[in-house]
């Protein structure tokens, strides 16, 4: 927990940096897979990099008004800011650079600040559709939120703490340590909360990316779009090291880097694929449909976790 | 009948309760202290014969007046009242020539009877309300005679204001001539016991009482036969 | 005996009165009954100042003080209470011959305008 | 000094005189009668001034030269002199309005009425048993008369029904009082009383039973008293005037005098009847649509109260119980003949056609008083009458009176309410006309000023410290008298004023009575701002205004229960009056005083049972009462009173109405600072009193479900409103909901957070109020769905309802994220997690309204007939923009606001505390540095704005409207803007949270009591032969009960 020194800018610039590439590179992956999934060759793996390469680069571009334009900042700021809060790897400065800003409370109430601007940015345009899928995407979190909270509460009274490097720290010394041993339940309500948090099937009918795309990013184009783009491959990657620094032991420093990102890598990874696995397997809800899921069985087991924890601890 | 019953239920309850006096009950054989004083004192402090008067006019002298006002307020109803619906007159069946005749005949009488009872008042049984209903009572004979004659209330309400005004300022005088004597019949001489003009104001005020009552009591039962108090009399 | 005899005549005319007064619907009947319940309230209050062997409290002669009286103060008040009662009484009849030329009627169940 | 006997004279001798005035212009008998009236007053009030001044002593008036017993006398005291002021008082001002009678009436009229006086006068001086009999005749003689003074069929109907119940009642009470003197030989009261032992009240116990219930039956008490309620109705107002103030009075004291003749015998007769009359007429009087008649039900319930209260003095021996009786009677009396003198002017008699009152907007300020009067509210006589008498009683252990009181109390609020709502709102026929003139007016206004004065002079009567600063209603009554200025004077001196006074109020409160100084003094002066653009006199807004924010800044003040209570209706009266003010107002403020009354009235039981268990009535006792037996019962009385103004689930569906339909400037008030009076006490109540339970429940725990159930529901309604003011006011119910969770967590955080919510919930709310309001006067329209694309119309208002809804949805690095983080914190420490979850949950629903907020009202697409739509005025921005300076103050620096605050709560708990490092808050479970988050954010945001701005910066501006719509450009904006049932999935999923549980409850206990009124009134069937009926079996049923058996 350190204040502030000027090295400290450059260490988020980096992180910044550092996550960009890796959500590329991750996004490339995915695509790939979801591909072979569905018995297709799919993109190249560094499809990505171009995309957003040419987006950056597009000339022409048009704006509806100050909200419209403002919306990317903010989304993108909300989405640099949850990935400078939260200690990507334990005890790496580099890595660290403005955790002592807040806990986990700041951060998962920061992810809606560029929600929120984006939404207000899409809502400029004037689209209709755009409204409507902010709707439902809003619709959507309030309910699986319920169930992400009564786990963070769980691990929280389990560590007695809400500081995310405390809870990594907590969890180092095995594999067994991990919250995913030590509090199975918790993790369960948790996961099932970062399905709806991804916005994957069966709960992607916010952005209904199959059919007419519809949401604030649908709105934007050329520069606009290109940050857009920019925020989407850090923010997957930033909510997905909440959970694994939340649920997975997060990731210690190692004496070797490489065994660090490796972990890292991993870890990451397969959080996230679990989203793309059950993506892949699952047909889509509609809004109600999964608002009334998640205030059933997750929130049940958000419940029982809390209830056990505070019995047990 | 279920309410007649209730009724009757409700009747023998309530005469139970009057009951309940009854067996503490017993003719009193001597008089309260108050009482005694009256008839004891009073012949010496008011000169009354009729110990009955001097309660009336002066001991509760306010009783008095209040009822005065009574009777007053009550004709000032009926003629608010006679006053608000002036309807016109059904002609009616004029009185039988026996009843004219002895009308006639008696009318001077009984007055004359009524003023005879209320000047007497303090001396003998009566007094101003007694011989202010006798007086009345000419002037029912009056109206059941001729019912159809047309007899003004000018002349009646003057005799009930004025008798009525003297009362009270006569009471009054008893406040300025004594102490706390409102009402005081000393504030005249006693004089002769037992004589007309004895008693002080009590026979003065039982003349006025009995003009008022009189004429008060004869204007309301001219209002009720239906007449309209803008003919003279 | 004779207090007790009047003061019972009294109760008994005070409940026939109100009889009348609870049973009868024509006006004019209700207003015969209080009469009644009048008067047998006046007897009531002679009674109650009845002294056994008692003579009218008249003292023609100022020797005669000392004799037994009856409580003169009872008498007063019947006197106040029946002239009280005839301007009741009067007041009553007057609202009677207005309320009859309103409505045609003397029933007092026909005068429900007010109520609730 | 003049002999009082003279009262009697000069008045019967101008009666007699009159009739040689039969023919003479009505005017020389009128002014005969006014001289004599006027005359009488001068002599009465020369009494009741020497007396009460004490330069003279109540006196014995002799008659007939000799002294009692032997002759009638009377008496002349201090509450004799008082009650014969008031009654000839009110025969002039009476004899005033009857002018126009007089020519009608010939001299008769006057007859009657000065006869009817001397009654009066008569029955409150005598002191003997006859003659009180004889002025009773006459009263009841003269007022039959004065009934039928039209004399159509209604009057005569009800004038002989009057005398006949009239002529039982006497006849009964003759025979009682000559039992009573077979058994005392004495009919002077004082001598019967000197002798009244067990033995001769066994001896003589028909008689004092017989007067007594003759007496009673003279106060018409509940169910026989049909014809008394059909005298009130049916008589000239200026007559039932002189009926419900004089005779009642007069009636009521003679009562008294009987009464204490016998002993106090037949007290706790007179409780049971009081207590049924009071309550049973409320009920009854629930159905009743007419005015006079309504009257006539309240004045009968009121002398039903008067009874009850004397009895209770005498019963339970409450001190000061003379005071408290005549207050009652005095506060009754002048509002009373103040109301039906007005019903004479309005001359209407359904309570619907009153809106013609408005023609002479003064005259609602006579209303307000009378009304307000007869409810007890301060700063009337009544409502010490009624401290004095609840406390009387909790300290001695009546509380089942206490309840049926209080119950009763609200009861009468419903139809005086309802019937004040409807005469300020309805709409009303341009050619009624008002019989306006000087002898009709004055009165009205006279006994106004009166009232005033007495609650003053009763103030200082009261066995309790004032605890309250009368220079607060000062100058309301300043503003009241200078109403006729423009606007904007009175707003500059309400604002110098509170700005004045509110400088050293702000720093005189310590603690954390200091927080709500700062909101109320700052809140008012910036939500007084907007009134500067309001043009004309807005008469009526300033002193309530004032009234609110003196009763706001008087709970500050307060330091004992008296002040804090008085204050908090004082407070409540002027909120309803400014709610009042809005368009459709109507309903909702009518259920805003009738929850606000219930719930004062709950606090003022919780009071009088801590004063019951303490001694003390100082708010420190509080602390004490943690301690004592029903301790839980205590805090859970004073949690709910409070929880209604916070308008916690249950209690709320008065807010959401009376918030929304308020005007622009009025809803910023009420929202953003006068919940946090409920706040306050609650606040107050739990740091004082600590952890309560009730039996094995903890209440706090209870309340902790409360209120997370509140903020989960408050704000799924919010999110699912169409109207943009409604939805605010959801949300407000919402926001308290989390500072009651706050409260309820009893620790330092959880204090903390409730004072952090209150403060910038203050902040936000007022600033999103006048937004949206000014949004609203500028489309016309509250409905969400008719607007939108409003953003670059009105930038600013944007700007600010921008800011506002990340500050109120906590998303960082903004203020309302603190309260959050504590609620976290505090959650973890007390280990609360589900409610803690409920809460979350809630806050995330506030994500929907507040985005349906901004979105449907300033983005998408703009409608045509909003496209001239001018930026709000000046001077709704101003006080926004100097709270939006607030706001980022806060959020810049929010150690500034948290530090100072926690340091104030340390004084009461340190455990769990936050410790400072630098801009660092550091809880037991996580820290955050709102410095940093901040400058993290603008850096990031810079950064990104410069990259976009320079690689962006050929970007082409076009309009909203410039879209395709699925391969075609749209026709109609009005078709391509989503904002109507915004969130309908959510409803789809979650309709059930919609169903309105509160407000069927709340509907079925009004039906029902409406129900029983309507049904019980049947009773009352026009019958005069019924009445007698009933009251027979009235008299034999008490001598029943009374005796127990025959």
């Amino acid at each position: 927990m350190d204040g502030f020194s000027y090295n400290k800018i450059l260490f988020a610039a980096l992180t910044i940096f550092f996550t960009i590439n890796y959500g590329l590179i991750l996004q490339g992956i995915i695509g790939k897979i979801y591909a072979r999934v569905g018995r297709r060759i799919g993109i190249r793996l560094f499809q990505p990099y171009f995309n957003i390469i040419r987006q950056w680069a597009t000339r022409s571009a048009i704006s509806h008004g100050v909200m419209y334009y403002l919306g990317p900042v903010f989304r993108f700021t909300g989405g640099a800011g949850i990935l400078i809060f939260t200690p990507l790897i334990l005890d790496a400065p580099l890595f660290n650079s403005f955790t002592y800003a807040g806990d986990v409370v700041l951060v998962s109430y920061f992810i809606f600040l560029g929600t929120l601007g984006m939404a207000l940015g899409g809502g400029e345009a004037g689209h209709p559709y755009s409204a409507i899928a902010v709707t439902r995407g809003l619709a959507q979190t309030a309910a699986f939120e319920i169930s992400l909270m009564l786990a963070i509460y769980s691990i929280a009274v389990q560590y007695n703490t809400i500081s995310i490097t405390e809870i990594i720290r907590a969890q180092q010394g095995g594999v067994l340590n991990w919250t995913l041993f030590t509090n199975p339940i918790a993790t369960a309500a948790a996961m099932l909360a970062f399905l709806g948090s991804m916005m994957r099937s069966p709960f992607d009918v916010v952005l209904a990316p199959q059919e007419i795309p519809v949401g604030p990013p649908t709105e934007y184009q050329s520069q606009f779009l290109a940050m857009l783009m920019t925020n989407r491959t850090i923010f997957p990657v930033a909510k997905t090291v909440l959970y694994v620094n939340l649920f997975f032991g997060g990731v210690a420093l190692y004496d070797s880097y490489l065994l660090t990102f490796v972990v890292f890598f991993l870890k990451t990874f397969f959080v996230y694929l679990w989203s793309v696995f059950v993506g892949v397997s699952f047909p889509r809800f509609r809004v109600d449909q999964s608002i009334r899921f998640f205030i059933k069985w997750p929130l049940l087991i958000g419940v029982i976790a809390v209830v056990a924890a505070n019995i047990r601890y | 009948m279920v309410k007649k019953v209730f009724i009757l239920l409700m009747i023998i309850l309530t005469g139970l309760i009057l009951w309940s006096f009854v067996p503490g009950y017993e003719s009193r054989t001597a008089l309260p202290e108050v009482s005694a004083h009256y008839v004891e004192k009073g012949p010496e402090e008011l000169g009354a014969a009729n110990i009955v008067t001097a309660v009336v006019v002066t001991y509760r002298g306010l009783d008095t007046l209040g009822e005065v006002t009574i009777l007053f307020a009550a004709s000032a109803v009926v003629g608010l009242l006679i006053h608000l619906n002036k309807n016109e007159n059904k002609r009616r069946r004029e009185g039988s020539e026996i009843l004219r005749t002895g009308t006639a005949l008696l009318f001077p009488l009984i007055l004359l009877f009524g003023i005879y009872v209320f000047i007497n008042g303090h001396l003998t049984p009566g007094g101003g309300f007694q011989g202010g209903a006798i007086i009345a009572s000419a002037v029912v004979l009056q109206v059941l005679a001729y019912p159809n004659r047309k007899i003004g209330h000018g002349l009646l309400s003057v005799i009930e204001s004025l008798s009525g005004f003297t009362y009270v300022l006569l009471g009054a005088a008893g406040v300025f001539l004594t102490v706390n004597g409102f009402l005081d019949n000393r504030i005249l001489p006693l004089g002769e016991y037992g004589s007309l003009l004895s008693a002080g104001l009590i026979p003065v005020i039982y003349t006025l009482v009995g003009l008022k009552v009189g004429s008060e009591l004869s204007s309301v039962v001219i209002s009720l036969n239906g007449e309209s108090e803008e003919e003279q009399l | 005996m004779t207090g007790t005899i009047a003061l019972i005549t009294g109760i008994l005319l005070v409940l026939i009165g109100l009889w009348g007064i609870l049973t009868n619907r024509d006006i004019i009947r209700m207003i015969v009954g209080f009469s009644l319940f009048d008067v047998g309230i006046h007897i009531i209050m002679l009674s109650i100042g009845y002294v056994a062997g008692g003579t009218a409290p008249i003292i023609e002669n100022l020797s005669d003080i000392g004799k037994s009286y009856v409580d003169p103060v009872p008498q007063a008040l019947v006197l106040t209470a029946i002239v009280i009662g005839l301007g009741i009484t009067a007041f009553m009849l007057t609202y009677a011959v207005n309320m009859y030329e309103k409505k045609g009627t003397l029933e007092i169940d026909k005068f429900e305008e007010l109520k609730w | 000094m003049v002999d009082p006997i003279y009262l009697i004279v000069i008045a019967l001798a101008t009666a007699f005189a009159l009739g040689l005035f039969r023919k003479a212009p009505s005017l020389l008998p009128y002014g005969l009668t006014l001289a004599a009236l006027a005359v009488m007053t001068v002599i009465s009030g020369s009494w009741a001034y020497g007396i009460l001044s004490g330069s003279l002593e109540g006196t014995d008036i002799f008659t007939a030269g000799f002294t009692p017993p032997v002759s009638i006398n009377l008496y002349m005291g201090s509450l004799e002199a008082v009650l014969l002021l008031l009654v000839n008082l009110t025969a002039l001002m009476t004899a005033l309005v009857l002018r126009k009678e007089v020519k009608d009436t010939s001299v008769y009229m006057l007859m009657l009425l000065l006869v009817f006086v001397m009654g009066l006068n008569g029955v409150i001086m005598t002191r003997d048993l006859f003659n009180l009999f004889v002025f009773i005749e006459i009263v009841s003689i003269a007022s039959a008369g004065l009934i039928a003074l039209r004399s159509n069929l209604e009057q005569l109907g009800a004038g002989f029904k009057f005398v006949i119940a009239g002529a039982l009642t006497s006849g009964f009470m003759l025979i009682g009082i000559i039992f009573t003197y077979y058994t005392t030989g004495s009919l002077n009261m004082d001598v019967i009383a000197s002798q009244m032992s067990p033995a001769l009240a066994a001896t003589g116990y028909t008689g004092l039973f017989l007067i007594f219930i003759g007496m009673i039956m003279e106060l018409k008490p509940f169910p026989v008293n049909g014809w008394g309620l059909d005298t009130y109705e049916a008589s000239v107002p200026a007559v039932s005037a002189l009926v419900a103030a004089g005779t009642t009075s007069a009636m009521f004291y003679a009562f008294l005098k009987t009464s204490y003749m016998s002993g106090g015998l037949f007290v706790q007769a007179a409780a049971v009847i009081g207590g049924m009359t009071f309550i049973g007429m409320n009920v009854l009087a629930l159905q009743q649509d007419k005015s006079r008649r309504l009257l006539g039900y309240s004045s009968i319930a009121q002398i039903g109260l008067a009874v009850l209260a004397y009895a209770l003095v005498a019963l339970y021996r409450i001190e000061n119980g003379e005071f408290i009786v005549f207050a009652l009677i005095l506060t009754h009396a002048l509002a009373k003949a103040l109301l039906f003198w007005l019903a004479g002017i309005v001359g209407k008699d359904s309570i619907h056609d009153w809106g013609v009152i408005k023609k002479k907007m003064i005259l609602i300020a006579p209303f307000a008083v009378a009304v307000s009067a007869l409810l007890g509210l301060p700063p009337f006589p009544s409502f010490f009458a009624k401290w004095d008498l609840v406390m009387g009683l909790a300290a001695r252990g009546g509380m089942v009176w206490i309840i049926l009181i209080l119950s009763g109390s609200l009861l009468e609020a419903v139809y005086l309410m309802r019937w004040f709502g409807n005469a300020f709102k309805d709409s009303f026929n341009e050619e009624d006309t008002l019989d306006w003139r000087f002898g009709t007016v004055l009165p009205v206004f006279f006994n106004m000023t009166v009232l005033l004065a007495l609650g003053y002079l009763s103030a200082s009567q009261s066995s309790f410290s004032m605890g309250f600063n009368w220079i607060l209603l000062g100058a309301v009554a300043v503003l009241m008298v200078l109403d006729f200025l423009p606007g904007i004077i009175k707003n500059l001196l309400l604002m110098g004023a509170i700005g004045y006074y509110g400088y050293g109020f702000v720093m005189a409160a310590e603690s954390y009575r200091s927080v709500f100084a700062w909101i109320f003094a700052l809140g008012a002066l910036i939500t007084l701002l907007p009134g500067f653009g309001v043009k004309g006199k807005r008469m009526g807004f300033y002193p309530s205004a004032a009234l609110m924010f003196a009763g706001l800044i008087g709970l500050i003040e307060a330091v004992d229960f008296m002040g804090f209570f008085l204050s908090w209706e004082i407070m409540t009266l002027g909120s309803y009056f400014l709610i009042l003010r809005g368009k459709d107002s109507k309903p909702h403020a009518l259920s805003y005083m009738l929850f606000s009354l219930g719930g004062a009235y709950l606090l003022m039981t919780g009071f009088a049972m801590t004063y019951a268990g303490t001694g003390s009535i100082a708010l420190g006792a509080l602390v004490k009462a943690a301690i004592i037996p029903h301790s839980g019962i205590i805090f859970a009385l004073l949690a709910v009173g409070f929880m209604t103004k916070m308008a916690s689930a249950g209690l709320h569906i008065w807010l959401p109405g009376a918030h929304a339909e308020a005007e622009t400037d009025v809803s910023p008030m009420v929202s953003g600072i006068l919940l946090k009076a409920g706040v306050f006490g609650l606040l107050m109540t739990a740091i004082s009193m600590g952890e309560q339970s009730i039996g094995p429940v903890s209440l706090p725990y209870v309340l902790s479900w409360v209120a997370v159930i509140t903020a989960l529901v408050a704000n799924y309604m919010a999110a699912m409103q169409e109207d943009a003011k409604r939805l605010l006011a959801y949300s407000s119910i919402g926001q308290m909901g989390y500072a009651l969770f706050g409260i309820s967590l009893m620790s330092h955080l959880g204090w903390l957070s409730a004072l952090v919510i209150s403060i910038v919930h203050f902040i936000y709310k007022v600033t999103l109020f006048l937004a949206i309001g000014s949004v609203a006067k500028r489309t016309g329209t509250r409905n969400m769905y008719q607007m939108g694309g409003l953003i670059t119309k009105m930038p600013f208002t944007f700007f600010s309802v921008l800011i506002c809804i990340i500050a109120l949805s906590g998303i960082p690095p903004l203020a309302g994220f603190s309260g959050k983080w504590i609620v976290y914190n505090a959650v973890l420490e007390k280990r609360w997690m589900l409610q803690g979850a409920v809460a979350g949950a809630a806050g995330i629903i506030a994500f929907l309204y507040l985005f349906r907020l901004i979105f449907a009202i300033f983005l998408g697409q703009l409608k045509d007939n909003h496209r001239k739509v001018k930026e709000a005025p000046f001077f709704l921005i101003l006080p926004q923009a100097l709270l939006l300076g607030l706001v980022m103050f806060f959020s810049f620096l929010p150690g500034s606001l948290l530090r100072p605050v926690g340091e104030i709560l340390e004084e009461f708990t340190t455990a769990g505390a936050l410790e400072w490092q630098g801009n660092m808050a550091i809880s037991d479970y996580g820290y955050w540095n709102g410095v940093a988050v901040m400058w993290v954010f603008m850096a990031l945001f810079a950064v990104f704005f410069l990259i976009l701005t320079i690689n962006g910066r050929r970007a082409q501006w076009i309009k909203q409207f410039n879209i395709v719509f699925a391969a075609e450009r749209p026709a109609r904006p009005e078709t391509t803007h989503f904002s109507y049932n915004f969130f309908a999935p959510v409803r789809k999923a979650l309709g059930f949270l919609e169903y309105p549980f509160t407000t069927n409850f709340w509907n079925r206990v009004s039906d029902f009591l409406h129900a029983v009124a309507g049904f019980c009134r049947r009773i009352y069937t026009g019958n005069g032969q019924t009445y007698l009926l009933q009251m027979v079996i009235f008299v034999v049923l008490s001598y029943m009960l009374t005796k127990g058996g025959f």
